[in-house]
């Protein structure tokens, strides 16, 4: 079994974490590229109404047990020094960031692989929902395209 | 018949309200019972877990099975 | 013509800049993803010795109109709200970073592949040299694969 | 004969030293010169620039010509 590592967070990601997550790895100094990415909340607009906010749900015990999976299907198919994961739950208002994934390897393919399947996958595997508020405070419920 | 708990989430959560009980021998009756309670459902994708593993085919009931009720993921 | 924007400067990449450039586009909320690559000194071991620094040099001006180049067909092919490219310049010890590409568009897709194609380009379009010293203090010169 | 300055980068600087002047039409003309006296060029991979602009034929010199002697590119 693989151990379960929580991604979740009642907050936005604040860059300042980010700052904070890759100072950590300069002691690893076998890595040659890091690869981020980052989700920021959008206005998006939708029939005249603009959104000002998003907010987070997730299935979360299966949600972290499918995440596991993924990591390990990453890590035995990437040659990764390591992998990181955090996504928002709660509300995070437009320009904030909701999710972020962060690659490390020797050599930059393997990290730019590894983040751009990580990101995919977890937007097609984790049982998160996001609901759409609007400006006026109505919502609908987001769909991933 | 099992007793069962149904969670469930997202848009469908708006719908089903509050984690509920009830009785099916499987998840299709179980399925079908909740459609006609809830006629919205019928126009809506969801996927269903039981006891946090992700079913694709009609599948047999426990009693104290939890059965997840999901709606597309829209995460990220 | 392009304006020329310079991407060089004489310090690693700290991750406080990074933070700094994260944070100053939560106003741009019509962004929904960004994509950061990084680039890390690595301790590589050739021969028995590990290598400790990279000293850049570069043909700056030339580097910096050739980056203008790139910067305008990135922007004619993909759909990007922004892109930053910083490279460092003298020494950059191991674990620190020296080089840092950030594209931010809409949805994901552009991003991810702008974000690449930049890495890419720059590794072999720019005019910026590598000579990596090892800890006894000899050097070899640095070739991109 | 154009007058033109030769400046070198990376491991060309090495075996080049400091920038300097020489003299020559063209430029395959002033690869050969170069190469006679310093004949560690001969094994190396080298891009020239002419007034900062990237050649990859031989191409006539005027006076004041800048001509940038660059060995492969490992940036990033």
């Amino acid at each position: 079994m693989s151990k379960i590592k929580n991604i979740f967070q009642n907050s936005p990601v604040s860059p300042l974490f980010i700052a904070e997550s890759i100072t950590k790895h300069s002691a690893k100094t076998e890595i040659g590229a890091h690869q981020i990415f980052l989700g920021q909340i959008r206005t998006d607009e939708i029939d005249g109404k603009t959104v000002k906010a998003i907010e987070y749900t997730a299935y979360e015990d299966l949600a972290l047990s499918q995440m596991a999976v993924i990591r390990e299907e990453i890590f035995s198919k990437y040659n990764l020094t390591c992998m990181h994961v955090h996504h928002s739950l709660g509300i995070v208002k437009a320009g904030e960031i909701c999710l972020f994934v962060f690659t490390s390897s020797k050599h930059r393919k393997e990290a730019t692989l590894a983040c751009n399947e990580v990101v995919e996958r977890i937007k097609n595997e984790l049982p998160i929902w996001g609901r759409e508020i609007f400006e006026d405070e109505t919502h609908q419920w987001k769909t991933n395209q | 018949m099992s007793t069962v708990k149904i969670i469930s989430f997202g848009r469908l959560k708006e719908i089903l309200g509050p984690d509920f009980e009830a009785e099916a021998e499987n998840t299709d009756q179980l399925l079908n019972q909740l459609t006609e309670k809830f006629p919205q459902l019928k126009d809506l994708k969801l996927g269903i877990a039981v006891n946090q593993k992700i079913i694709s085919e009609n599948t047999a009931l426990q009693n104290n099975d939890v059965v997840a009720l999901m709606p597309p993921y829209s995460g990220g």
